[in-house]
């Protein structure tokens, strides 16, 4: 029994699309949970920026703040692991997600951002026997999240040597960054068949081809709902081809539940991974109509989904 | 003339009550608070920015303007989780190689007399990308000496609060008793006059630079033992931190007026209002703009304050 | 002294070599194929600096200190709200121009007042002001990426006259600022106040109307080029503006305006934008990474302003 | 009187110092001996300051030598004039407001820190409370307050008791650059006490005064200097007060301030201003001269007067009051502009059309001024700095001149201008006058208060009196100025 028990979200970014529909889902899956008598509190706190060093504080709060357990979205793999151990000293459950933490007092809802890297070469693969020249969009230097998804990408095409890596960029994981960026360094480009990003930027990408006269390359994209749209204007345009792939903001329901289940006392192993949420071809329309106007594609979980999570990584 | 307090003092005053002010409200709020575990959370991370905002005062107190102490912090917090760690002598290398960068910046400033603003911009630049040159991705771990430091228990009152109690009272030393602080506050209140008692102006600046970078490595140290790992973009936020930290404390842009008492207590005083605002649970929309509010208050007590010691001082 | 000479003694003048230097480097890659290519996307993501760092150079013209951090979040704020305005809709283009305008007029407004009743120095008090204005752009509309009208995509995208269509806004606006700043009288009281703001108010030039109207100026500027930037990109996001902070202050000092106040150069800022994208590009062309770039970055601000120096002593 | 054998503890000889076309030190000469006070008086920027910066190792001459105890020295500076013990009151305030005075004392004294380190403190607190309890018993300065906290009084007695403290090296020439500006009589009476005390027991000290009786009752010896030379040096018993005015080159009566004097009480009142003294009035057409010891609120005043009737929000279409700053380095000139810009910029809203600036206009106005005012350049295109300063005190006259306001106020604009340019304008003002412009004048320099119609004298802030008509003379103005002590 949890009714008496509160959880806290602990979240270090507000600023994107992705993020806010995380915050979205949390309300809705967490509202009807304490209404219910589920669980007594389950309060969202968001760190006025982006930084270590504020979620570090923003979660030393939340320990004196007496919750029973933390769910966090960190900032830094490795840059919390004092506070979170603080709050597992003082005998609080911590689930982490999406940006998982180190610490191994806690619980890890991961997502293999290598795999998305390398997932992405292979579907090119796929498409493209032949091979040929790619443009990487990377993310925001520094940042975790980057490194693993560009060594994903690397590592692809590795293992696929048709392909070669013809440019790279940082595109900030802003739309209007990776637009300039992709503009800029595109006319010294060869022939570019494919583009592999990272999530938000397809579309600045998309828009950066369409202003030359090159060929449109197939451009992963990451699920926002102006990507998916993009996409769909050219599938029924010409046919165009592609894949999005990205982690759904409702996994922040995932470990809600996954808190829940521990608080419960259930036995639940410290490392869960969560699948990505892959669109292709034939499920676009579906998941775009399922997508808010100007949000992410996203799945929800419940209890049982989380108990399903669980039960499969035992 | 009858005794009043001096003027150090009543400078400390509003900062004090500020700070008095949100503690009494934050153990209202949350009663927890008000224990041992209770103020050591709520105060640790303060240590590195109380740090970084002694930094700043020192520039400050030269009537300059460093907007590039978050990004050597970070750097510093680099260096310190990567070769400090690992192979300590090139790491302290590294570090003093830093300061005396930072020196040499001082001097070039006063030299060719160019705006610090504009020169600490373009090397807030530079030491972003050595620090990400340094740590493409999160990670490192603290030298285990900074780790236990950072983490030990003294007796009766938390490691916070003596950490605090000491760095303000070394910076004391250094800015209000030592001759150097004279000299550099004495080069913020008036150049000329330093410089016709036969003092180099040029060796002064340069000074406050070396301390400022000194300071600004130690919160890079201090921050690394706290949090047990870095990344390029870890302390960023110091900058602006710092600057509102001395405000706060009663310092002032130009002029040399600045108090390292109150500096640090700016420094707490900005780690209380974030936590105060949590434990508020203002909702997320605004919790940014909840600390531009918090700012534009404090900043403007202390307008209220210049009046108040402007009407004493006619009286 | 010959043209040649006379010309390099204009401030501007080095942005632009710098420009065409990088110009040239990024081009030989590819054995000249990509100048044209590179030109135009070179001229059409200067135009959202430039139209910043007009604003920006018109407050920092204003003297020491003077320098506005609410760019940004201004820049986020009205994208985020006209975009919401429009709602995809062609006919509301203009009420949505007008109300990104209105967002920058009360920014601008803000901020002098920030700085004028609380005597907070502009630094800080267009800082605390981002923060609120971020803010308020996080609540309205809570991230979701509003399209522009389909009408004012296409316009805020196309070049039909070669030329990409922000560029010439861009260009309009420059020439507006020249104008404003060379011809006018708030030109000549501007630079006056930033050389000394004590003798501006003794010759009866109104000191605070003039300084609290570039704080607007700069305010719409700002907006106008968020309305911009959100139309051409394909909708606003949160950190939209996140880019532009330092680049419109890097534009302006690397255009040759004295930060020291009183002397501002609009066609450097035009040398200065294309310089600064053509820079990244450059380095993104010969595969340098993130790290080397920033401090490549940095490097070049402090070169350009150890140059300006020397101009200014070496001149009478 | 000292022995003669004693050698002179500083000799400058035959010094020039130029500050561009400046001719600040002509060859003057100087030799200071132990256990004598030396009287220093000339007109301004007769090259007083200048020399003896020159002896406080501030500035080096381009020519001339130095010697200190009859030897010549070699690497003259700061420190080296600091070790010989030459001590400096500097004529602007010059300690750190921000700083208390115990830190400015640890300033002032090098050697305070050496071998003490952190425990300098005590050491400069006596120091500082024996030296200011010599000499102003009851002082009533708290050596732990700032500097910045004390009054103007204070503050200098500060400064001049930090220069007669010893702290390890003995003070042996104390330079007094007008000390007694900003003292009141008493005060007055105990630094000159003082003096004689030092120089009794053996010291030097050079007394630099514009109050000719304090340099006649405290020097022994006084050197008159004129345009960057010595021009008469003798025993202060060679000297009375007339001698000594006639020495320094001051005409007593210039012949222009013999012309009538207008009686304009019945012409309608265009500015009026109550204080704590005396109101203040102006009527159309009166040249009204505001005088007293410097520093006294003449200028805020004239600030006051500007403030309330200029706006700073929005432009005024029918300027009320122009100004001429004095200090046009910090308030009158716009360095980075040309001799027309400069000009031009308080009659802009005159010469635009349609909002923008008429440039044919501008330039025609400005060659008008340059023939009218015979501004000394080629070019009015010409950057302003290339002007000496003279010539861009007349672009200042000009500026305001050029405008419609109705009245000028003028902040003391004849610092640093010389004879001849004086008399052009003064010529300029008086045809205005007669056009009907009103004139508000703050001069320190008798001559000019002369010219006025009538004049207000104030001390401490307000006005302590009005004369009219012949009542405007020296004797009078000075008698105001001190009120009772001069008379
Ligand atoms: N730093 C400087 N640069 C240029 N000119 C200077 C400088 N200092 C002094 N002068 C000029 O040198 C001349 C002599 O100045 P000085 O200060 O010695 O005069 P003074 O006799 O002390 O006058 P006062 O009685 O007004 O104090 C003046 O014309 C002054 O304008
Ligand atoms: N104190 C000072 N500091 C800096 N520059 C000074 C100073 N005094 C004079 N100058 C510069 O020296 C030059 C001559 O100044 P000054 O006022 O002494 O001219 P002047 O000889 O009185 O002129 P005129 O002969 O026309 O009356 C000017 O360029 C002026 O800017
Ligand atoms: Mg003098
Ligand atoms: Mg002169």
């Amino acid at each position: 029994d949890t009714s008496d028990k509160s959880i806290a979200l602990s979240n270090n970014y507000a600023g994107n699309s992705w993020r806010q529909a995380m915050l979205t889902s949390w309300e809705t899956v967490t509202g009807p949970a304490v209404e219910n008598g589920i669980v007594a509190a389950a309060d969202a706190f968001t760190t006025a920026e982006n930084q270590v060093t504020e979620q570090a504080a923003q979660i030393q709060n939340l320990i004196l703040q007496g919750y029973d357990a933390i769910v966090i979205n960190a900032a830094s793999p490795t840059g919390l692991n004092g506070a979170v151990r603080e709050a597992c000293d003082a005998g609080i459950v911590v689930v982490s997600f999406d940006g998982v933490v180190t610490e191994p007092c806690a619980w890890r809802i991961a997502v293999d951002f290598h795999q998305m890297g390398s997932d992405q070469i292979a579907y090119l693969a796929e498409r493209l026997p032949d091979g040929g020249n790619l443009l990487e969009i990377r993310g925001l230097a520094g940042v975790f999240v980057d490194d693993e998804i560009s060594a994903g990408i690397h590592a692809g095409v590795e293992e696929h040597p048709q392909f070669e890596i013809a440019g790279s960029v940082h595109g900030d994981w802003a739309q209007d960054v990776s637009q300039r960026a992709v503009a800029g360094i595109l006319p010294s480009l060869p022939e570019i068949v494919g583009v592999v990003t990272q999530g938000g930027d397809g579309y600045g990408a998309a828009q950066a081809f369409a202003a030359t006269d090159r060929e449109m390359p197939i451009i992963v994209m990451g699920n926002r709902h102006d990507e998916l749209t993009w996409w769909k204007e050219q599938k029924d345009a010409n046919g165009y081809e592609t894949m999005s792939v990205s982690i759904a903001p409702g996994v922040s329901t995932l470990a809600f539940w996954v808190a829940q289940q521990v608080l419960d006392g259930a036995e639940v192993p410290k490392d869960l991974t969560v699948p990505f949420l892959r669109i292709d071809q034939d499920n676009l329309e579906e998941n775009l109509a399922n997508t808010q106007e100007g949000g992410v594609a996203n799945v929800e979980y419940t209890l049982e989904d989380a108990q399903d999570v669980i039960a499969e990584a035992q | 003339m009858s005794l009043r307090p001096s003027v150090d003092a009543m400078r400390l005053v509003v900062p004090t009550l500020a700070l008095t002010a949100l503690l009494a409200a934050v153990f209202w709020l949350q009663p927890r608070a008000m224990s041992y575990m209770g103020l050591n959370l709520l105060f640790n991370l303060a240590v590195p920015i109380a740090l970084a905002t002694l930094a700043q005062m020192f520039i400050l107190a030269v009537n300059n303007l460093d907007l590039s102490i978050g990004a050597f912090v970070s750097f510093a917090a680099c260096v310190s989780a990567t070769f400090l760690q690992s192979t300590p002598l090139i790491g302290v290398l590294i570090l003093l190689a830093a300061i005396a960068a930072y020196a040499a910046i001082g001097a070039v400033i006063h030299l060719r007399n160019l705006p610090s603003i504009v020169v600490t911009l373009g090397m807030s630049f530079v030491w972003t990308g050595l620090a990400v040159l340094l740590l493409p991705a999160p990670g490192g771990s603290p030298p285990d000496w900074a780790r236990s430091l950072m983490t030990t228990k003294p007796p009766l009152v938390p490691m916070a609060i003596v950490a605090s109690v000491i760095i303000a009272l070394i910076a004391h030393l250094i800015v209000t008793r030592s001759s150097l602080g004279v000299l550099i506050r004495g080069v913020g209140g008036n150049e000329r006059s330093v410089e016709r008692a036969g003092w180099s102006v040029l060796w002064a600046k340069t000074a406050a630079y070396a301390l400022a970078g000194t300071f600004a490595v130690a919160a890079g140290i201090a921050l690394v033992g706290l949090t047990t790992s870095a990344d390029a973009n870890i302390a960023l936020r110091y900058t602006l931190l710092s600057i509102a930290g001395v405000i706060l404390g009663g310092g002032e842009f130009v002029g040399g007026r600045v108090s390292p008492v109150g500096a640090v207590i700016g420094a707490l005083t900005l780690t209380l209002a974030a936590s105060f605002l949590s434990f508020m649970r203002i909702s997320p929309d605004w919790q940014i703009g909840a600390q531009g509010a918090i700012l534009i208050i404090v900043l403007a007590l202390r307008l209220f304050l210049n009046r108040l010691e402007r009407q004493e001082g006619r009286a | 002294m010959t043209h040649a000479a006379k010309l390099l003694q204009k401030p501007w003048i080095w942005a632009y070599l710098a420009a065409i230097l990088v110009w040239i480097l990024t081009v030989s890659v590819t054995g000249g194929s990509s100048a044209i290519g590179l030109t135009h996307a070179a001229f059409t993501f200067a135009s959202f600096a430039v139209i910043v760092g007009t604003g920006q150079m018109l407050v920092i013209t204003l003297g020491p200190g003077n320098i506005d951090l609410s760019v940004p979040a201004t820049m986020t704020l009205a994208g985020t709200v006209a975009l919401k305005v429009m709602a995809v809709d062609n006919t509301m283009i203009l009420p949505g121009l007008l109300i990104a305008i209105g967002i920058g007029i009360a920014v601008g407004s803000a901020n002098y007042a920030l700085i004028k009743l609380l005597r907070i120095p502009p630094i800080i008090a267009t800082l605390c002001m981002s923060f609120l204005v971020q803010s308020t752009a996080i609540w309205t509309n809570r991230g979701l990426r509003v399209k522009p009208p389909p009408a004012l995509a296409e316009f805020a995208t196309s070049s039909p006259l070669g030329i990409p269509n922000v560029a010439l806004v861009a260009l309009l606006i420059t020439l507006g600022a020249w104008v404003l700043l060379e011809r006018s009288l708030y030109g000549r009281w501007i630079t006056a106040i930033g050389q000394s703001m004590a003798a501006a108010r003794m010759a009866g030039i109104p000191v605070d109307g003039a300084r609290a109207l570039t704080y607007v100026i700069c305010a719409v500027l700002a907006s106008v080029a968020g309305y911009l930037l959100a139309s051409f990109s394909g909708g606003a996001a949160l950190n939209m503006g996140a880019e532009y902070l330092l680049m419109s202050i890097a534009v302006v000092v690397i255009g040759g305006t004295s930060v020291a106040g009183g002397y501002s150069n609009v066609p450097g800022i035009w040398g200065a934008s294309l310089f600064m994208f053509l820079v990244v590009s450059m380095l993104n062309t010969y595969g340098l990474g993130a790290g080397f770039r920033m401090i490549m970055t940095g490097v070049i601000i402090i070169a350009v302003i150890l140059l300006a120096s020397r101009r200014q002593t070496s001149s009478p | 009187m000292t022995p003669d054998t004693a050698p002179p503890l500083i000799e400058v000889e035959q010094a020039r110092l130029r500050f561009g076309a400046v001719k600040a030190l002509d060859g003057a000469t100087l030799h200071i001996r132990p256990g004598e006070c030396v009287g220093l008086v000339g007109h301004n920027g007769a090259g007083k300051s200048t020399i003896v910066n020159v002896i406080n190792g501030a500035l080096t001459p381009d020519e001339g030598t130095l010697r200190a105890e009859g030897a010549p020295v070699e690497r003259y500076g700061i420190k080296a004039a600091h070790a010989l013990g030459v001590r400096c009151v500097f004529q602007e305030l010059s300690l750190c407001p921000n700083l208390t005075v115990i830190e400015n004392t640890r300033i002032v004294h090098r050697e305070l820190g050496s071998g003490r380190g952190l425990g300098w403190r005590s050491t400069a607190r006596r120091i500082i409370e024996r030296s200011l309890d010599e000499i102003f018993p009851g002082h009533g300065i708290d050596s732990r307050a700032t500097v910045g906290s004390l009054s103007i009084a204070q503050r200098q007695m500060a400064e001049i008791a930090m220069a007669f403290s010893d702290a390890g090296a003995p003070p042996r020439l104390v330079i007094l650059d007008e000390p007694t500006s900003s003292l009141d009589a008493t005060l007055a009476g105990q630094l000159l006490a003082q003096v004689r005390r030092f120089v009794d027991a053996g010291g030097s000290v050079i007394f630099i005064s514009h109050i000719l009786h304090e340099i006649l009752s405290t020097s022994d010896r006084v050197v008159v200097m004129k345009d960057g030379n010595v021009v008469a040096e003798r025993p202060a018993g060679g000297f009375t007060a007339d001698s000594l005015f006639e020495a320094m080159g001051s005409v007593a009566k210039p012949e222009n301030a013999a012309q009538a004097r207008r009686d304009l009480s019945s012409a309608p009142v265009l500015l009026e201003q109550r204080g704590r003294g005396l109101p203040f009035r102006a009527h159309r057409g009166e040249l009204v001269g505001l005088t007293g010891l410097s520093g006294h609120g003449q200028t805020e005043m004239l600030l006051e007067l500007y403030r309330q009737r200029s706006g700073d929000w929005l432009p005024l279409r029918d300027p009320a009051v122009a100004f001429v700053a004095g200090d046009r380095r910090v308030n009158g000139i716009f360095h980075l502009w040309s001799i027309l810009e400069n000009f031009a910029v308080a009659s802009l809203g005159d010469l635009t059309r349609r909002g923008l600036v008429n440039d044919s206009a501008v330039a025609d106005k400005g060659d008008g001024w340059k023939r009218r005012i015979e501004i000394r350049t080629q070019d009015m295109n010409n950057p302003i700095l290339s002007l000496s300063g003279g010539n861009q005190q007349k672009v200042l006259f000009a500026r305001a001149l050029a405008t419609r306001a109705p009245v000028v106020l003028m902040d003391d604009p004849m610092r640093g201008v010389d004879v001849g340019t004086k008399r052009e304008v003064y010529q300029i003002l008086r045809e205005e006058a007669a056009g009907e412009r009103t004139f508000v004048w703050y001069s320190t320099e008798t001559e000019e208060v002369c010219l006025c119609d009538r004049v207000y004298v104030f001390r401490e802030g307000e006005i302590v009196a009005e004369l009219v008509g012949e009542e405007i003379n020296e004797a009078n103005i000075l008698a105001a100025s001190f009120q009772g002590e001069a008379a």
